[in-house]
């Protein structure tokens, strides 16, 4: 029998040249699926997705005149609001349905500890004094970020569009054949914006429950400002002031319908919104990091 | 006669399931007292205990007579604590802290700068003290945590690891600063892993290991209770093969072996009689160098952590 | 033996911490969104047309509950919450609390300076719409206009202490201050106070907003903002009842900080 | 000959207008090398400077014979460093941690879980491998982070303060992995630590720092040589008196140190002999307990090269 010591032994492998933000973007995707709501959440998005092509299954394949009864009573009903209408638009309604039991809950539970935690185990430290830079470390925690934001909503969604083609009548493709690259480009926006704005806040607050907090602040205050004001002027661009606002107005621009209902901020500004914060916690982000890297 | 300086009876905490500290009942006299254990030995919960920052499940402490609670806190005019933490209010500066405690201690606001100031000379810190604390290194940190304890010039001070992070230099300050303060009749019972550096300040100690009181006395008396031990003697000699087949016909020396070089060790149930026997060689010129081994606070520490596992 | 000088000590110290640090500019921030809404009102509210408030009631009736609703909680919690919670979060409350002085030395002076630190906000929340909407209020009386400006601060002040003290409690308290806060202070406190129904009674909001209907002279009647009350408490009962309430929350953090242990 | 492992040209590093490091020049040709200095003497910023984490604002860095400032962050992959201050990923256990770490330095994933597995079985955190970090103790963490710094197996470990807040024994053990390491396989070492015995017992080159300036660069031997064959003498209690008196009449300096019951004994010039010393007790009636050369200790020399220049 071979007796084997605890020794330190040095390493004759061979080593991989993949980029050192690689690692980071798998270890950190690997630590977010560890928890139970991220799952729990992920499985949500596609529990809807699933009931979603199982109704449209149903209205456009089993019982067809029933895709034209809702669509007029969509029209009755519906007044100012988006229209019950099977093309594009639907995806407008259908995209609230994973903004806000989707997207918001599961932004907030990643952005919870992931800088923050970075920062407060120091961890950054053990990072920098390897391989990889301040740049590679950003890539690969927001990448795996948004990658966790678009898992239970953009591709949902896509499987969404392609039941809707393989099961609508013929014609139908023609109204919604931009439709994913529109959802992909609105989706990840948004997603990026928000996983950098969040970043950037807890590795200002260093604590997930001031985060939390600032973020309902931020929720609250925004979201009553925004109509508050939009009402008072009668000027839709106040809108544009609620942060949440903003995800819907870019989706409805990216989806093709640049001026849509009046409860909506105008497309432009929204984007520029989105890609401001996006720039902007973007750059903050690496300014701190660099400054925690090298000053510390 | 009076009170000891600090009374700890039955005195136990635990952290929900966790021990910090056992059932310590032990009483401590004026001088330097070092408090050794390895980690987790309930050292800064003891500290803690004492400063009443904590409270116990069982038992109780007593600093001069007073029993330790949060509404006693008229003894603390005769205690300086610095906690063993690396904590501060970050975003003052060090002079303007010590003069806030100063203050929330009853001075004046001049007499509280006056004080903040002998106090920062006391730990040599006169001109730094003007930086915001976030900015200070650790040893600078340390030092102004000492200069907080000593801010009301108390009879006690509880130091909890002073001088984890400090230079050399400070070190070597600190160490004297705790040395006068016993020598001028005060009591410091202070905590530290570095033990020659303990030696060099006092040989009593207090040894908590698992939140219990292992040893507690002077270096020299808990050594002579260890008799279970055998003693041993280092010597080195050009003569070591005569000097050894010598002594083993003696009936009190139990072993001897051979080191590198010129090493020789002995091991003996009666050091007394072993030494008186080797100045006879000392003095003939055949004894280069000669030690009694285990007699320092290292070795000590070991037998005592190690037999009590 | 008074032990004052001691209080005002703290008081400097944890007034100055509050002001003079970034810590104050997310306070800073909700404490300017009155404004910005009363600028924004002004210069792109089309006013001519009617169909807006006027700039008085806008001031009165919107502007002056919201206040009460969302600013002063989340001013409350910015910065009231940090005090105790800072301190006792890596165990700096230790330098304090092995003063020789009682507890409440610390405890008290950390409130007040607290306290101290929400007046200028308070000012600065109720002050500077005021500033931007009065000149074009057209016939309104300045004196009305600084009557409302002076009273809505004060509300606002007497707010704060209730809600700072019920922070600080929760701050030494639980280590999930913040939910507990923001679960207290908008559920108990924005919401429940103006929701019909037997918690009502209990809430200071409620308590408030009597404050605010009797001294800015709004209607009891339902608004955006407001619920009617179906027994509006009176000025004395209001203030008393919001000073039980500070006295209260001021023994329970009494209480909490002579018992949490520092670890 | 091969490169040397870090030489250094004319190092200035500058935190804004602050100077942290002034125009250090040196060569560490391998082995074991102490980094001594009080608190802000430049230690940390030289460790930080060797790591590429600082650019320094003047002159030039050289490890293993690759310039930091051409070579690229892959250079990074043959050191190690282990800071002083805590410093671990939130949220998964240990082992996924030290993995991830060498992943970042290029091992393959299934290389780097062995490793990671290991190498914490080396630094004896075998047991607690799958707990997380944040619920380690204080010596549990230094050890952790010894075995971070090992885990993508460097040419170069630096470690900054290693022992810091580890008991007796956990520093005893702490020096023993190190010593393993570096004298076992090859593995150079800079340790910059305040405890001298640390560095007396690891390094055989010293480099002492002070303001950013270098102020001594030696071997440990040389620093520690014997002074002037004084002998330290230990004496039974209370017996001093009797003893010094002895010496003195005899023609020697008598110092005390530290404890009571040991002096130092001196011959202005010249050798104090151990049988002098055992004359003089047998004088003076007390039996001399121990007799040694009084070797130099790191610390004198240290603060001797401190105080030395203005």
């Amino acid at each position: 029998m071979a007796f084997r010591a605890a020794e330190y032994e040095r390493f004759s492998g061979t080593r991989s040249n993949a980029p050192p933000w690689w690692p980071l973007w798998h270890a950190t995707f690997q630590r977010g699926w560890a928890s139970r709501w991220i799952r729990m959440i992920t499985f949500g998005g596609i529990a809807i997705a699933a009931i979603i092509s199982l109704i449209l299954y149903f209205v456009q394949k089993v019982v067809p005149e029933w895709r034209a009864m809702l669509e007029e009573m969509g029209q009755r009903v519906g007044g100012e609001g988006p229209s019950l209408r099977f093309d594009a638009e639907i995806y407008l309604i259908l995209l609230h349905w994973f903004v806000y039991p989707v997207l918001v809950p599961m932004a907030m539970l990643l952005g919870y500890d992931l800088m923050a935690g970075d920062l407060r185990g120091n961890a950054l430290e053990s990072y920098f004094s390897r391989p990889i830079t301040p740049l590679g470390y950003l890539a690969g925690r927001s990448l795996a970020f948004v990658s966790f934001l678009l898992l239970p909503t953009l591709a949902p969604m896509l499987w969404i569009w392609c039941m809707d083609v393989f099961t609508a009548p013929a014609g139908h493709f023609a109204a919604v054949r931009m439709v994913p690259l529109g959802l992909s480009a609105a989706l990840l926006l948004i997603s990026l914006s928000l996983a950098l704005f969040i970043q950037a806040l807890t590795t200002i607050t260093r604590s997930g429950l001031w985060t939390a907090l600032v973020f309902v602040i931020l929720f609250i205050l925004s979201g009553g400002i925004g109509p508050a004001l939009a009402d008072l002027t009668d000027q839709r661009a106040f809108m544009a002031l609620a942060f949440w606002d903003n995800i819907f107005s870019v989706a409805n621009g990216f989806l093709g319908y640049p001026e849509p209902a009046r409860q909506h901020a105008p497309f432009a500004l929204s984007v520029s919104i989105l890609g401001g914060i996006t720039l902007l916690c973007f750059l903050y982000l690496l300014a701190k990091v660099k400054h925690r890297a090298l000053v510390g | 006669m009076s009170a000891p300086v600090i009374r700890c009876v039955g005195l136990a905490r635990w952290y929900g399931e966790v021990q910090g500290l056992s059932g310590l009942t032990v009483d401590v006299s004026p001088g330097v007292v070092g408090l050794l254990g390895p980690n987790g030995s309930g050292k800064t919960t003891l500290m803690r205990l004492l400063t009443g920052l904590a409270r116990p499940t069982r038992g109780h402490a007593e600093l001069f007579g007073t029993r330790v609670s949060p509404d006693q806190w008229a003894v603390f005019r005769r205690v300086g604590y610095a906690p063993g933490d690396d904590v501060h209010f970050e975003s003052e500066r060090g002079s303007d802290f010590l003069a806030l405690m100063a203050r929330v201690a009853g001075d004046g606001p001049m007499a509280a700068r006056a004080r903040a100031r002998a106090a920062l000379e006391k730990v040599g810190m006169e001109e730094l003290a003007t930086k915001k604390l976030s900015t200070m290194s650790k040893g600078m940190r340390q030092r102004i945590k000492v200069a907080q304890a000593l801010l009301l010039e108390p009879e006690l001070l509880l130091l909890d690891e002073p001088l984890n992070g400090m230079d050399p230099v400070s070190r070597r300050k600190t160490i004297n600063l705790v040395r006068a303060h016993g020598a001028a009749g005060g009591t410091v019972l202070f905590s530290s892993h570095i033990l020659h550096e303990v030696e060099s300040v006092t040989d009593r100690m207090l040894l908590l290991h698992h939140g219990r009181l292992l040893a507690e006395g002077r270096l020299s008396e808990i050594v002579g209770l260890l008799e279970r031990k055998p003693r041993r003697v280092q010597i080195s000699s050009g003569s070591r093969r005569e000097i050894a087949a010598a002594l083993l016909q003696e009936d009190y020396v139990s072993g001897v072996s051979f080191g590198d070089d010129s090493q020789l060790l002995l091991e003996t149930r009666d050091l007394n009689r072993l030494l008186d026997r080797l100045q006879a060689y000392g003095g003939a010129g055949q004894i280069e160098s000669m030690e009694i081994a285990d007699e320092n606070l290292e070795s000590v520490f070991d037998t005592l952590v190690g037999s009590a596992v | 033996m008074s032990f004052s000088p001691q209080v005002l000590a703290v008081q400097a110290y944890s007034f100055r911490r509050r002001m003079l640090s970034w810590k104050a500019l997310p306070a800073l921030m909700v404490a300017l969104v009155p404004t910005f809404m009363a600028l924004v009102f002004r210069f792109f509210a089309p006013h001519e047309q009617g169909g807006t408030p006027t700039p008085y009631r806008m001031y009165g009736e919107i502007l002056a509950p919201m206040c009460l609703y969302f600013v002063l909680p989340f001013l409350s919690m910015l910065v009231m919450l940090p005090i105790l919670g800072e301190l006792y979060e890596k165990g700096a409350i230790a330098y304090l609390l092995t003063r020789p002085a009682p507890r409440w030395v610390p405890l008290l002076g950390l409130y007040s300076g607290g306290l101290l630190a929400l007046l200028p906000l308070a000012v600065l929340c109720a002050t500077l719409p005021a500033l931007i909407l009065s000149p074009i209020s057209g016939g309104v009386e300045l004196r009305f206009w600084l009557q409302r400006v002076v009273f809505l601060s004060l509300v606002l002040w007497i707010g704060a202490a209730p809600y700072g003290a019920l922070c600080l409690f929760l701050g030494v308290w639980s280590r999930k201050a913040v939910l507990w806060a923001l679960a207290l202070l908008i559920g108990w406190g924005s919401i429940a106070g103006s929701i019909t129904g037997p918690l009502r009674a209990l809430s200071p909001h409620r308590y408030l907003f009597g404050l605010l209907r009797n001294w800015l002279d709004l209607s009891n009647t339902l608004g955006q903002f407001s619920v009617p009350d179906p027994d509006p408490p009176g000025t004395l009962l209001s203030l008393l009842v919001l000073a039980g309430y500070v006295l209260a929350f001021l023994v329970l953090a009494y209480q909490a900080i002579r018992t949490r242990d520092v670890l | 000959m091969s490169d040397p492992v870090l030489a250094l040209e004319a190092l200035t590093v500058r935190y804004g207008r602050f100077t942290a490091l002034d125009g250090v020049g040196a060569t560490f040709h391998g082995g074991a090398l102490g980094l001594l200095g009080p608190n802000g003497a430049g230690k940390s910023s030289m460790l930080r400077a060797i790591l590429g984490l600082v650019h320094p604002a003047g002159g030039r860095i050289r490890v293993l014979g690759q310039d930091t400032a051409t070579a690229g962050p892959r250079l990074r992959r043959r050191l190690g460093y282990m800071p002083e201050r805590d410093s671990y990923i939130v949220g998964i256990s240990g082992v996924s941690a030290l993995a991830h770490l060498a992943e970042i330095c290029g091992l393959r994933r299934g290389d780097a879980m062995v490793r990671a597995h290991d190498v914490l079985h080396f630094v004896g955190l075998g047991e607690e491998r799958y707990r997380e970090v944040a619920t380690y103790s204080v010596g549990m963490r230094q050890r952790y982070k010894l075995a971070a710094a090992l885990v993508h197996d460097p040419d170069v470990l630096i470690l900054d303060e290693p022992t810091n807040g580890l008991d007796p024994q956990g520093r005893v053990r702490m020096l023993e992995l190190i010593a393993k390491v570096v004298r076992e396989h090859g593995i150079h070492l800079i340790l910059a630590s305040h405890l001298l015995p640390d560095v007396e017992r690891l390094c055989n080159d010293v480099w002492v720092l002070d303001r950013g300036e270098l102020k001594k660069a030696d071997t440990v031997a040389n620093l520690t040589a014997a002074a002037r064959g004084a002998k330290r003498v230990r004496l039974p209690d209370g017996a001093r008196a009797a003893f010094t008196a002895a010496a003195q009449a005899a023609g020697l300096h008598v110092l005390g140190d530290g404890h009571d019951n040991e002096v130092l004994v001196s011959l202005p010039d010249g050798v104090v002999e151990p049988r002098q010393v055992f004359q003089l007790g047998a004088q003076a009636g007390v039996p001399v307990l121990g007799v040694k050369a009084a070797a130099r200790s790191l610390e004198d020399a240290f603060l001797e090269a401190l105080e030395g220049q203005p």
